[in-house]
């Protein structure tokens, strides 16, 4: 019992961080129907950004997550203006290859800025609570507590605001959100700047428990790439669901099964389920 | 007036760019501590070096193609590689025209077996530190293993080997828990699940700082007993990520820095003066490689006949100046392997202290 | 004479030459390489160019090819000139079998039930210790034996049989995409329904063009194990369908030599970007980024573009279908 | 037979709703959708446009609201230039349209669809509040089923939303694209009955129809579409009576 | 001929075709009218195969054809074309109207690989038959440009050609009118109607009523996915449910 609470928190604060992360690619995806291989490599640069402002600027590390959060929305932006905004009407295939180039880009940009090692980004929350057997790191306490929270406030944001709206209303049908006067470029700018600044925060927040490298964002892309898929492309539940089942299925694999086949049986469960449902979880009927 | 190219193939870009890094860095510092030293006499002429690197990004085709390269366009007589995939492919031609020297870095024991005549293997053999390393932590935490270390086939072989000895030396092996350190994002789950065997000692390793993690995790649900780290892993850049004082009751291999002797204190002083960074055995074992080449060189008097050179290897290590040889190697054996004291540690009292010294 | 006939006949003279020139060992091997790739880039081709249809599980039929001959020559002895078709047919079965269930999906959710296939093959290799040799990979994997005087463990030789190979695919896919069966594969990319309500069994030629892709990866997998000598998990990696990608529409999808191009083009450049060390991915990075943006239907694109004479299909314009036409499709 | 707008409210072409088409051509790639055409609104006037499918209509449509370019010819509204500009602007300077295809928020809430439609407005709240009043007024419909997402509702009810969205921005002129489409004969009664309402407030409408009858019947003037080119333009009267119309887009 | 009993269905709620029996007249212009959303396009895809009905059952020459996939359809005989002008566009003329032929060749993949005198008498063949569909809509084999290029009107013909080189008993024409102007909407009633004077059986869609009533022989009418009608063009035209439901009160004919 007590490995199965185990499990399961651990499962939840991996689950936070993989949604956190698809959900910026699924926005991505929704709105622009790019299909973004480089946003594993946003997520890398927002660790990086973030372990830069520690301990080299020596700011406190909320403080960090925010500013980097905003660092990346920046870059998401340039990204778009360079990059997708002049291939949005081309094939997926085009600008799959156009992100690869800039995944190449910002890895060996990281490399050349930091080095090849493996980095430790220190917090200021390394406590451990145990609660009922089950221990409980404060860092994990706070991924999910983070997590959560900026996922609700991305819900309210897209809910309740007009500008959220706007973004759904592209996600859903671009040509009416122009014809209603909404500026779709800027909202293509938004939603990348929204989708770089969720990947920082992710990798900021999972960082001081798994490592700072310049190829840490290539793991986390597949994963993110097999959730989004499997929740439905587009769609902000099947993100979230999406992550947290991965993450969910990894531990547990891990737990009862073997930790060297979680990666086999998380994709496999992604094959059977789009066998089934080819279209995701999430999706409407075709 | 000649120079000599010597070759080097190894992962500069993508997830093993630190290591590959590390391994260039040995072989560039022995270079220029050579030439600055107005390089070496062979039969009558002065000989430098000069170091040619290409990423092979851990790919084995690369590292054939960057080998006929390093082969055809520079003329290398020898080529450094250091991963098992890659030493395994060149073997396939090395011993064909042109003839060439594989100076291999990886303890994978098929690359001495295969019996090539012109490898020259740096680590030691990994399996000269299972037995203490079961002894002492069997005797200091009790008799059940729990093994969590990396997939990589190099973690795989150590698991197989390790796995055996602790057996042999009546203990328990639970459920390998094993995970790619390269890849896993959160060690928790494969920890929980390990721990939850009640283990006595973890057998864990892979690169230095996932493997700190992995006791970071251990330690964090309450894990108070002992650990094996396999080689790969460094204490010195370890101490980097966690402190020492969680590392209690580790056996590894001891710090470079610690390794008494002159040789190795100089070499430490150096490297952290060039290079900014901790040592480790990597850049230690890969410096000690090309003084030997120079030396045997020396000795055969030719730059070419690589077969000649390497028939001196083993003169070339005990002739070698001895502020060079940092693990105080005797010679080379039959199949090609560097002979050399690599003195094991152990986390005690806060402290790394050294574990016991064998010689293979 | 049409100027691309020409320009073939003579790549393919020069090409014959080469190893009479020289006999540098590491031109000839980027060289063959470089066929090993163009071949299963053009096996790519067969099925995102002309079908439409993006796999992103090909390199996983590549590592099939290249493991099946490895294991069976090295652990079997098997002669190299029954185990390379071997792998091939092997291929081409897993090709069929994939279909069955793949094709259930359609447009990115393809390309995706793919990528998660591929994945998995490479996972199974690497962890399928027993057989596949699992992370350690298959080291020793023999040369092809003699015939008669020729010696193909010789480099030079081998190349010519590499180049056989190339061109012996080229007109596989030539043949095929000239005849009514390759016709149809092109039906079903410029629009699929029109294609069932003219009597085209889609799924059918679907099947068929995964299945002549998979054994031509299979067939570059063949040759790429007995030349190297080792096989490791990572030959079958989807970084590799990316990379094979790259070739493809760097070069040009849906034409013949798009693939070949792109392959020597960017092995080429990558070797040469060697010397550049650190910064070789800082430039290769937005190079890739600039010819997408100004080079939409590749190099072939603007060969076909001056060279205009609409007697030859355009260049697959859109391979998976752009926003607006997937949103015109769910309408 | 040339402009005779007997019907067409107040004359000139620079008062409020005034729509200036000249010489546009606009292509799709190599396809020539549009070729040289002009078109007039004049302020409070109903036009229709007539054509059959392909003909152009909506593809001027898009272009007039800045969601196409042209390649050649200008496009004034209120005497300004507009060739070009941002769906945004246009939008922002009182023309609104209801597009083919209704290009809804499926997804979204009526309520939700309805405010984007204000989306220039947003700042005016009360604005906002009182426009969606005046549409809920205008389809009671509309307010019944304000919380369900519109893709839900029958076609019908979509094509309502469709013109209440539109009329949100509270347009000068307002562009209908066939907005019978799909719609039973009832029902498209009811929408025309709706524009002549909208009409009647003081803004000018071009129609796409291509339900010809129905749409002259409600029309001042109108234009015939073919092959993206114009081909006729006559008063209501003369439109209802040329043989060719009759024919092509009434049946005899 | 063609003929189905009690065919239907049903999107989610909604029913778009329900409870149709019809016979399609052999060797006639067989109309299918209704206002929009009628359902008329849907009774097309039920009866081409690309749509699996929800009730009923759907017979073609004496065979059971309901639940055959649309590629075996056209195999049969069933050809058709789609509302919105549906082409291989990148393609030239004659690479599409060869499309149509792909369905009575058996060559394969083999075949092309090694050249078959069975590849090259298909071929042959194939060229011929499209030929003929070429010459029949009155288009050249040679115009080397992608169809997407062509004017409308030419694009409608080139989607007649392609299914007439399937070589079928029944065409499926929907709206094939639209979108031409009434001068070539004359061109298109003699095509259509050579079309049944060479004994292809014709089933077509229209909105444009005065071609419907002077080409058609017999007329089905749709309302919410229901027959409400059949009959000769006379009695479609008077009668009153037809005009309530489509032809509308102000419609005088
Ligand atoms: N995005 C596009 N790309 C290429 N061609 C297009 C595009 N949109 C429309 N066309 C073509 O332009 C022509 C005019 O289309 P348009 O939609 O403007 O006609 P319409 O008169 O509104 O027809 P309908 O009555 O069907 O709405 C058609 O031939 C159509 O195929
Ligand atoms: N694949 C589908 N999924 C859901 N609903 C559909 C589908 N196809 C058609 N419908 C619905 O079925 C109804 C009938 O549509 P259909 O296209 O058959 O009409 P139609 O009579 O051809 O009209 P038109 O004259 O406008 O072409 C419509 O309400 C339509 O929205
Ligand atoms: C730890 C290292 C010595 C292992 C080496 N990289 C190998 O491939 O064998
Ligand atoms: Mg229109
Ligand atoms: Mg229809």
């Amino acid at each position: 019992m007590t490995l199965f609470l185990q499990q399961l928190f651990n499962g939840i604060a991996l689950g936070s961080v993989y949604s956190l992360v698809a959900l910026g690619l699924t926005l991505v995806f929704g709105v622009l129907k790019i299909p973004n291989f480089a946003h594993g490599a946003l997520y890398m640069a927002g660790a990086y950004v973030t372990y830069a402002l520690l301990t080299i600027v020596g700011i406190p590390y909320l403080l960090a997550i925010a500013i980097a959060a905003l660092v990346l929305a920046l870059m998401g932006v340039v990204l778009e203006r360079l990059v997708f905004h002049p291939l949005r009407d081309r094939s997926h295939v085009q600008a799959m290859i156009a992100a690869i180039g800039v995944l190449f880009f910002l890895e060996a940009s990281a490399q050349k800025l930091f080095g090849a090692e493996f980095r430790m980004m220190p917090t200021p929350y390394g406590g451990v609570v145990n609660l009922m057997g089950v221990t409980v790191t404060t860092q994990r306490l706070l991924v999910i507590g983070a997590s959560l929270l900026v996922m609700i406030v991305l819900f309210l944001f897209l809910k309740r605001t007009v500008t959220g709206a706007t973004i759904e209303a592209m996600a859903q049908n671009r040509a009416g959100a122009q014809l209603v006067g909404i500026n779709t470029n800027r909202v293509s700018m938004l939603t990348f700047a929204i989708s770089a600044a969720l990947a920082a925060i992710a990798a900021a927040l999972i960082a001081p428990i798994a490592l700072v490298s310049p190829t840490m964002g290539e793991v986390i892309n597949t994963k993110v790439f097999a959730i989004i898929i499997l929740g439905g492309m587009g769609s902000i539940p099947g993100a979230i669901v999406g992550g947290f089942l991965l993450a969910l299925v990894e531990t547990f694999t891990t737990a009862y099964i073997n930790a060297d086949f979680a990666d086999i049986i998380g994709f496999a469960v992604l094959v059977i389920v789009l066998a089934i449902r080819p279209t995701g979880l999430f999706s409407k009927g075709t | 007036q000649q120079v000599v190219n010597i070759g080097f193939s190894g992962p500069l870009s993508g997830g093993a760019a630190f290591y590959g890094q590390n391994v260039q860095s040995g072989i560039d510092m022995a270079i220029k501590e050579i030439n600055k030293a107005g390089g070496v006499k062979v039969g009558n002429e002065k000989v430098t070096f000069n170091l040619v690197s290409l990423d092979d990004k851990y790919l084995p085709n690369e590292t054939a193609t960057n080998t006929r390269r390093l082969l055809q366009q520079n003329n290398a007589p020898f080529v450094f590689i250091p991963h098992a995939g890659g030493i395994l492919t060149v073997q396939g031609f090395n011993q064909r025209n042109p003839e060439f020297l594989v100076v291999a870095y990886s303890s994978e024991p098929k690359i001495v077996e295969s019996g090539n005549k012109l490898t020259f293997m740096l680590p030691p053999l990994y399996t000269m530190y299972h037995e203490p390393f079961v002894k002492t932590t069997m005797q200091a935490h009790g008799k059940k293993l729990g093994v969590i270390p990396t997939t990589s086939a190099y973690g795989k072989a150590w698991t197989d080997t390790l796995t055996a000895e602790w057996k042999k030396q009546g203990g328990t092996v639970g459920a390998n828990n094993g995970v790619d350190y390269n890849t896993t994002t959160d060690y928790s789950a494969a920890v929980t699940k390990t721990l939850a065997e009640k283990p006595d000692v973890l057998f864990i390793g892979g690169p230095s700082q996932p493997t700190a993690l992995v006791i970071k995790a251990a330690r964090e649900q309450g894990f108070k007993g002992g650990f094996i780290v396999m080689d790969q892993a460094k204490f010195e850049e370890m101490d980097q990520i966690v402190p020492v004082s969680q590392m209690e009751g580790a056996v590894g291999v001891l710090p470079l820095r610690d390794f008494r002797g002159p040789a190795a204190q100089k070499f430490v002083a150096a490297y952290r003066a060039q290079y900014k960074k901790e040592p480790t055995s990597e850049m230690a074992l890969n410096y000690m490689g090309v003084h030997a080449l120079a030396k045997a060189m020396e000795l055969a008097g030719t730059t070419k006949d690589v077969a000649a050179i390497r028939a001196k290897l083993p003169d070339a290590l005990k002739a070698m100046p001895k502020d060079k040889n940092v693990y105080n190697s005797t010679g080379v054996d039959e199949s090609g392997h560097m002979i050399a004291q690599r003195i094991m540690g152990q986390v005690k009292g806060g402290r790394i202290t050294q574990l016991t010294s064998t010689q293979r | 004479m049409r100027p691309g006939v020409v320009i073939t006949a003579l790549a393919l003279f020069a090409a014959l030459l080469i190893p009479v020139i020289t006999k540098n060992g590491y031109y000839l091997d980027v060289l063959i390489m470089a066929f090993i790739w163009s071949i299963a880039a053009s096996g790519l081709n067969v099925l995102l160019g002309y079908t439409g249809l993006l796999s992103l599980a090909h390199a996983a039929f590549f590592g099939i090819g290249a493991y099946t001959v490895g294991i069976l020559m090295l652990k079997h002895g098997w002669s190299f000139w029954l185990a390379w078709p071997t792998a091939t047919a092997l291929t081409t079965v897993l090709g069929f079998l994939l279909g069955l269930v793949a094709f259930r999906t359609r447009g990115d959710a393809f390309a995706i039930f793919t990528l998660a296939v591929g994945v998995i093959v490479t996972q199974v290799i690497a962890r399928w210790e027993h057989l596949t040799g699992g992370r350690d990979g298959l080291n020793g994997v023999p040369q092809p034996g003699k015939v008669g005087p020729i010696d193909f463990s010789e480099q030079s030789v081998f190349y010519y049989l590499a180049l056989g190979a190339l061109v012996a695919t080229l007109y596989v896919i030539y043949s095929v995409v000239k005849a009514p069966v390759g016709r149809a594969f092109v039906a079903v990319r410029s629009n699929e329904d029109l294609a069932r309500a003219s009597g085209i069994d889609t799924f059918a030629h679907k099947q068929r063009a995964l299945m002549l892709s998979t054994a031509i990866a299979g067939l570059a997998g063949g040759l790429y194990a007995t030349y190297l000598g080792f096989l490791g998990p990572a030959a079958s990696a989807v970084t590799v369908t990316f990379t094979l990608l790259l070739y493809v529409i760097v070069g040009g999808a849906a034409t013949l030599a798009g693939p070949v191009i792109g392959a020597f083009l960017l092995v080429v450049l990558a070797q040469l970007l060697q010397a550049s060390q650190e910064y070789q991915h800082l430039i290769l990075g937005p190079l890739l980024v600039v010819l997408v943006l100004f080079f939409p239907h590749g190099l072939m694109g603007l060969w076909q573009k001056a060279t205009r004479r609409f007697n030859r299909p355009a260049p697959a314009p859109a391979v998976i279908a752009t926003s607006q036409e997937a949103e015109r499709a769910q309408r | 037979m040339h402009n005779s707008a007997q019907n067409g409210g107040q004359t000139g072409s620079s008062g409020q709703g005034a729509l200036q088409v000249q010489d546009v051509t606009v292509r799709y790639g190599e396809f020539v959708a549009l070729r040289n055409v002009s078109l007039t609104v004049n302020p409070g006037e109903i036009v229709v446009l007539l054509g059959a499918n392909g003909a152009g209509k909506s593809t001027l449509f898009r272009t007039i609201s800045g969601l196409q370019r042209p390649v050649s010819g200008t496009i004034s509204y209120n005497g300004e230039n507009i060739t070009g500009r941002d769906a945004a602007e246009v939008i922002g300077r009182g023309v609104a349209q209801c597009a083919e295809g209704r290009m809804l928020f499926p997804e979204l809430s009526i309520q939700k669809n309805l405010i984007l439609g204000a989306f220039i407005h947003r700042r005016d709240k009360n604005g906002v509040n009182r426009g969606l009043e005046e549409v809920y007024e205008l389809f009671p419909i509309l307010r019944d089923k304000r919380h369900d997402a519109a893709g839900s509702m029958s076609g019908g009810q979509q094509q309502m939303l469709a013109i209440g969205r539109a009329l949100m921005a509270r347009p000068q002129l307002l562009l209908l694209d066939e907005p019978s489409l799909g719609l039973a004969p009832l029902v498209v009664e009811q929408v025309l009955e709706v524009t002549r309402r909208i009409n009647a407030t003081g803004t000018s409408v071009l129609l796409a129809e291509q339900n010809a009858y129905a749409a002259l019947q409600i029309a001042h003037r109108g234009y015939v579409m073919e092959n993206g080119a114009l081909t006729l333009e006559g008063s209501q009267a003369a439109l209802l009576g040329n043989d060719a119309v009759r024919s092509a887009y009434i049946g005899v | 001929m063609l003929s189905v009993e009690n065919l239907g269905i049903q999107f989610g709620g909604l029913k778009a075709v329900s409870g149709v029996n019809y016979s399609v007249t052999p060797g006639a212009v067989n109309a299918v009218i209704g206002p929009n959303g009628a359902g008329k396009s849907t009774f097309f895809n039920l009866i081409s195969g690309f749509y699996q009905p929800t009730s009923g059952r759907i017979t073609f020459g004496g065979e059971d054809v309901t639940r055959m996939p649309a590629h075996k359809m056209a195999t049969r005989g069933v050809a058709r074309t789609f509302q919105t002008t549906s082409l291989f566009k990148e393609l030239p003329i004659l690479d599409n109207v060869l499309q149509g032929h792909r369905l009575r060749m058996r060559s394969g993949i083999w075949d092309a690989i090694l050249r078959t005198p069975r590849l090259r008498s298909e071929e042959r063949e194939a060229r011929e038959r499209a030929a003929f569909a070429l010459d029949f809509v009155g288009l050249s084999p040679r115009d080397p440009r992608p169809v997407g290029m062509l004017t409308q009107e030419a694009q409608k013909r080139v989607s007649i050609a392609i299914a007439l080189a399937t070589d079928p008993k029944l065409v499926l024409l929907d709206e094939p009118a639209a979108g031409i102007n009434p001068d070539e909407t004359e061109g298109l009633v003699r095509l259509i109607r050579k079309m049944v004077d060479q004994g292809y059986t014709v089933c077509l869609i229209e909105h444009k009523m005065n071609m419907i009533m002077n080409i058609s022989d017999h007329i089905m009418v749709l309302h919410h996915g229901q027959k409400i009608a059949e009959g000769a063009p006379r009695e479609i035209q008077g009668n009153p449910a037809v005009i309530e439901a489509y032809l509308g009160g102000g419609h005088r004919a």
